[in-house]
């Protein structure tokens, strides 16, 4: 089994790399981006097929080490 | 004989950069046809860069020997004695080619790469450095390759930490198609337990330890000697990608491994990676080596032995141990999380043999891998001799501060805050001085003692472009210069020789040319070649870049409150001058930058006038008569004396004697050599003078230091504020033009 | 006083940590592995270094804060005694809860090795009493990720009870409200991203960071 | 119209990040997990209604800044 994490940064928390990101955007002329945020992706190969016992450790796994619950969320897609 | 294996053509032989002659030579060793494994061992052996096959005829021509040299060129890195049982081992190494196609992980693997090189040897790595050479600053791709280069630099060494200290930076449009990257690594070690890539008996098991080995950088090594072209691009998925955790990791584990006594040799993979490191510890303990390509390794699934021969992932070391003495690397290794494997054994057969899956897949004698390599005398000749260029054949400026200005804000002069800033330069907490810091050099205390190393890095391929020769001549001088100017005794250096494609003559010609200026020097300044590098086909479409023999030296300071740097000038202190000034304008600064030319002959070195001017400089330092010490090289007195401004946050009044044969803009730009601005309080000054009179060494009086400003004869005058945001200012403005995403 | 420093496989400033230590106590620090479980046998003050723990992969400070030691420092901060985290060590600490908000990537996106201008905010804690409230200092930053963010109730709380202990004269790296240091509640734990042991000998270029030993260990 | 763009290095590229986070789970004890891959997720707020003209655009900005062609690639989505 693959699980496919989003590590985001939670709404107000500051984030220098994606306001780097829209502001390089800008000077190279897209003036259509208004926002930019940067977020991470993990993608973990799991073995066993238990889908229910497996959401549930990637979901252990996610708040003990894979984010920050002071500045980042994350969601969890199982494949 | 057939003249090829099952599924090889004379197109492979030919993309692997092997010749019709060679390839003959191959085919009488072997008696046979080599297979595609075989091709592919011989390739990135007699490749340029692991063969030097144009270049070792003349770099025999180094001296390399001397009192304190306790290794010369031959093994991983130099090691000279530096006291108290201690050693100093380094090397500086060139990654030009990998950095221009992605210049972050190019850089930070060249970083990785010259410290295996240096702790491959038992040493603890102390200290980086980096020169390098960029394209014109408006060129298109200059500031995405700088920044992509300096945060590899400093994303790597920050994270195994060993502070980067210092280098050098120049900008030219010669370097547009090809920048370059070279790094530099010091290490310490006790002299009683160096390691060396010889030493292996027949029956000793091979260990491999490090990371895994996946299909980076296949032909890597001979990407690095092959011409760049428009299709480069396609060469791209070659570039590794380093991981400087797992550097730090294998440095801890190898010093603690070699603080046992299980190793018979070891060998970093660099440059051609599992084939290069076992051929040369085969060839220097005169032995075989069989290894079971199954025990290596891997990160990928279905890898074939060509593809894990020639890989060059990073992180990988390998080891010969002493029989039965295998569980100590295991031990280590696994504490460190590491791979570790025994892969095979040495062997008595003079044989490099290779089985995978049950088969044999390579069997060939190691001899003609190494020694026999293939050597050419390349025809060369020397460039035109160009006329020297004195300040008098040169319009007078109006305005000698205006003229400052632009030189101390143009590319090669101003400030490199930029760059080093992103570089930590402190980690170890030994770094006295850095790129920060009014030093000629940088300076690392030897841990626990009052001893410090004096490191630098330095070449001027406007001289060496101008004038091979002496150019050559003139990089080892200014090196020899520099750790002299702080107070240290120079001992030995290492380099790394960049220059273009050497089958045409003309670029032969300028690599011979600098290679014979600079063993010269050395001969004369005591100061060997103890390691280094070559890097040729340094050219896109055919232009070359300017030769850059690039010269790492190292010197050693007895007492660190022995020493002087450029920062401690105060007011009331009268400003000397050792060494004369003629004016001397070919090639120099001025000229390029006010002139727009960059024509006349490179300064001329007298070699033993560089000596005397040295030694008499050092003795003063050591003598305690000096508040500021810098010595006189790209724009001449004038940026001397305005770099001891800035760093000394006071101004300087210059007097130019107006009856003088050298008229004002030579007298404060000439480039003339061997020549060392010095600031002292007025008892020392005469006393300084005193000494140089009975020593026959010229020095002269050339103004008094207070004010705000740098002025001539009481004109001209240049506020030091103003100067300083003009010299601190080119280069962030140079990159905030970037565009560029985080990574 | 007996001291622990903290090894990780990244860490890259333990050596400087225990010579800062053992130059201010005339003691040698014990030098504990993160692999292990538990702290030496009378240990009073631990000290986690900066480096790159585990080179600084998906969070500074992430792994190394769950790393098999943690526990037992956590546990050793709860008894009051002192524990201070510099630059990948504030990380840590942050990244395990043992100090409030966390260490985001610089503003300038861009690694920055300076002297840094310090303010000393608080000179009332154990790790500052040496010090004049007030003073301002020189000493290294040489780090990636020290943009401190906390949210603005955090923020203020802190602020309020004293934990802000360092404020940079000139920020460098976009943290909130310029801090540099931070104590915990019970101001035995605290982080900064300044190296104080890279500033305690003449040949730093300066002996700013000489103090916060002293007040913490008491000289030799 | 937001725009999801996914950027992850090219298969046999080596991971650094991902190899140190399956270290670190597997020292947590969590033995099911073979393999671990880290990835950046970009979000893009853009003006404009077109889908084609913006999955055009997007495409540029990746091959252009947002992704290293020499060991990145990517996959846009839009929403
Ligand atoms: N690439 C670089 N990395 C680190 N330090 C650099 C680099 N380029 C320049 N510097 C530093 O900037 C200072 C000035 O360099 P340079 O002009 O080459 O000195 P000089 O000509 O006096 O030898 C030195 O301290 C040097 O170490
Ligand atoms: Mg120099």
């Amino acid at each position: 089994m693959k699980a496919k994490i989003h590590v985001y940064l939670k709404p107000g928390v500051l984030d220098p790399q994606g306001a780097a990101v829209a502001g390089a955007l800008h000077n190279m002329g897209y003036d259509e981006v208004t926002a930019a945020r940067q977020g991470k992706l993990i993608e973990l190969d799991l073995t066993g097929d238990d889908a229910d016992t497996a959401r549930k450790r990637v979901d252990e796994m996610c708040s003990k080490l894979l984010s920050n619950p002071v500045i980042e969320s994350y969601s969890i897609e199982l494949e | 004989m057939t003249q090829y294996a099952e599924g090889i053509t004379a197109e492979i032989v030919k993309e692997h950069g092997i010749n019709d002659e060679e390839y003959a030579v191959i085919l009488e060793r072997l008696g046979r046809a080599p297979n595609m494994v075989e091709l592919g061992i011989f390739s990135v052996m007699w490749s340029e860069h692991c063969s030097y096959k144009s270049s070792r005829a003349h770099l025999g021509k180094f001296p390399t020997s001397g009192e304190k040299v306790i290794q010369g060129p031959g093994e991983n890195a130099g090691v000279i004695d530096i006291g108290d049982g201690q050693a100093c081992i380094f090397k500086m190494e060139s990654h030009n080619h990998p950095s221009y196609i992605e210049p972050y992980q190019g850089a930070a693997t060249g970083v990785g790469g010259i410290l295996r090189d240096v702790f491959t040897m038992g040493a603890r790595p102390v200290a980086l450095m980096n020169a390098l050479r960029f394209g014109a600053p408006d060129h298109a791709k200059t500031t995405h390759l700088v920044s992509g280069v300096v945060a590899g630099i400093g994303g790597y060494g920050n994270c195994v930490g060993v502070p980067t200290v210092g280098g050098e930076t120049n900008f030219h449009a010669g370097y547009n198609g090809n920048i370059l990257v070279n790094a530099m690594a010091v290490g310490l070690a006790d002299t009683d337990n160096i390691f060396y890539a010889r030493g292996a008996e027949p029956g000793q098991p091979i260990v491999y330890v490090g990371s895994k080995t996946g299909r980076d950088g296949i032909h890597g090594a001979t990407m690095a000697s092959a011409e760049f072209d428009d299709q480069s691009e396609e060469k791209r998925p070659t570039v590794q990608v380093g991981d400087p955790f797992v550097e730090k990791k294998l440095i801890e584990a190898c010093l603690e491994l070699m603080a046992t006594d299980a190793i018979a040799a070891i060998q970093d993979m660099g440059a051609a990676g599992l084939t290069s490191s076992s051929v040369e510890m085969a060839d220097k303990g005169g032995i075989g080596i069989h290894l079971d390509m199954d025990k290596v390794p891997q990160r990928e699934s279905h890898m074939t032995a060509y593809e894990m021969m020639l890989s060059e992932s990073q992180e990988r070391m390998l080891v010969i141990m002493k029989p039965g003495r295998e569980d100590v690397a295991y031990d280590i290794f696994k504490k460190w999380e590491l791979d570790v494997a025994v892969i095979g054994e040495t062997t008595d057969s003079g044989r490099m043999v290779l089985t995978h899956k049950g088969e044999t897949v390579c069997d060939i004698p190691v001899a003609p891998l190494a020694d026999d390599a293939p050597k050419y005398e390349r025809p060369y000749f020397p460039p035109e001799a160009r006329a020297q260029l004195n300040a008098k054949d040169i319009a007078k400026p109006d305005h000698m501060g205006d003229i400052l200005l632009k030189l101390m804000s143009s590319p090669d002069m101003a400030s490199k805050a930029w760059i080093w800033k992103q570089y930590d330069r402190h980690v170890m907490a030994d770094t006295a001085a850095s790129s920060e810091d009014p030093s000629d050099a940088a300076i690392v205390r030897v841990h626990g003692t009052k001893k410090a190393l004096a490191i630098t890095t330095d070449c001027t391929p406007r001289y060496c472009f101008a004038d091979p020769y002496e150019g050559g001549k003139q990089a080892v001088a200014e090196a020899w210069r520099n750790l002299t100017a702080t107070g240290a005794d120079p001992i030995a250096i290492t380099d790394c020789l960049n220059f273009g494609n050497p089958e045409r003559e003309e670029i032969m010609g300028q690599f011979v040319g600098c290679i014979e200026g600079m063993a010269e020097a050395c001969d004369v300044l005591s100061f060997p070649v103890v390691s280094g590098n070559v890097s040729l086909y340094n050219e896109t479409n055919g232009v070359a870049i300017p030769p850059t023999p690039a010269v790492g030296g190292v010197g050693l300071i007895p007492d660190m409150d022995q020493r002087a740097g450029f920062g401690g000038m105060k007011e009331g202190n009268i400003l000397l001058v050792v060494g004369e000034t003629n004016g001397a304008m070919g090639a120099s600064v001025y000229l390029k930058e006010i002139e727009g030319r960059e024509d006349g002959g490179a300064p001329l070195v007298d070699l033993k006038t560089e000596k005397l001017h040295g030694d008499f400089v050092r003795g003063q330092i050591r003598a305690g008569r000096l508040t500021a010490c810098h010595d006189l090289s790209d724009g001449g007195l004038a940026c001397g004396a305005a770099d001891m401004a800035l760093a000394s946050d006071c101004g300087i009044k210059l007097a130019h004697e107006p009856e003088s044969t050298v008229p004002m803009h030579g007298f404060l730009f000439g480039e003339d050599q061997a020549r060392y601005l010095l600031a002292a309080e007025k008892e020392d000054a005469i006393a300084i003078l005193q000494d140089a009179k009975a020593e026959e060494v010229p020095v002269q009086v050339v103004g008094l230091a207070g004010g705000t400003a740098i002025t001539v004869n009481g004109a001209h005058p240049l506020e030091l504020d103003r100067l300083r945001a003009a010299w601190e200012g080119w280069m962030p403005g140079l990159m905030d033009k970037l565009v560029e995403a985080a990574e | 006083m007996k001291s622990a420093v903290i090894v990780f496989p990244g860490s890259n400033c333990d050596r400087d940590a225990h010579d800062a230590i053992e130059k201010v106590t005339g003691h040698k620090p014990a030098m504990v592995w993160h692999q292990e479980s538990d702290l030496p046998e009378g240990t009073e003050f631990i000290m986690v270094p900066g480096g790159f723990s585990y080179g600084d992969y998906l969070r500074c400070g992430a792994m190394a804060s769950r790393s098999a030691i943690m526990p037992a420092i956590v546990a050793h901060a709860a008894t009051g005694a002192p524990v201070l985290g510099v630059c990948n060590g504030f990380q840590i600490l942050t990244e395990s809860g043992l100090l409030p908000g966390a260490l985001m990537r610089n503003a300038g996106l861009k690694f920055v090795c300076e002297k840094a201008k310090l303010k000393v905010e608080n000179a009332n804690t154990r790790f500052t009493s040496h010090y004049e409230g007030g003073a301002e200092l020189i000493v290294p930053i040489a780090h990636h990720d020290g943009n401190y963010f906390a949210d603005a109730d955090t923020l203020d709380r802190i602020e309020g009870e004293g934990q802000v202990v360092f404020r940079y004269g000139n920020n460098p790296n976009g943290s909130a409200r310029d801090i540099a240091g931070i104590t915990n509640e019970q101001g035995n734990v605290m982080g900064m991203m300044p190296h104080p042991e890279r500033a305690v000998d003449a040949n730093h270029g300066g002996t700013d960071g000489l103090k916060l030993f002293e007040s913490l260990l008491g000289s030799a």
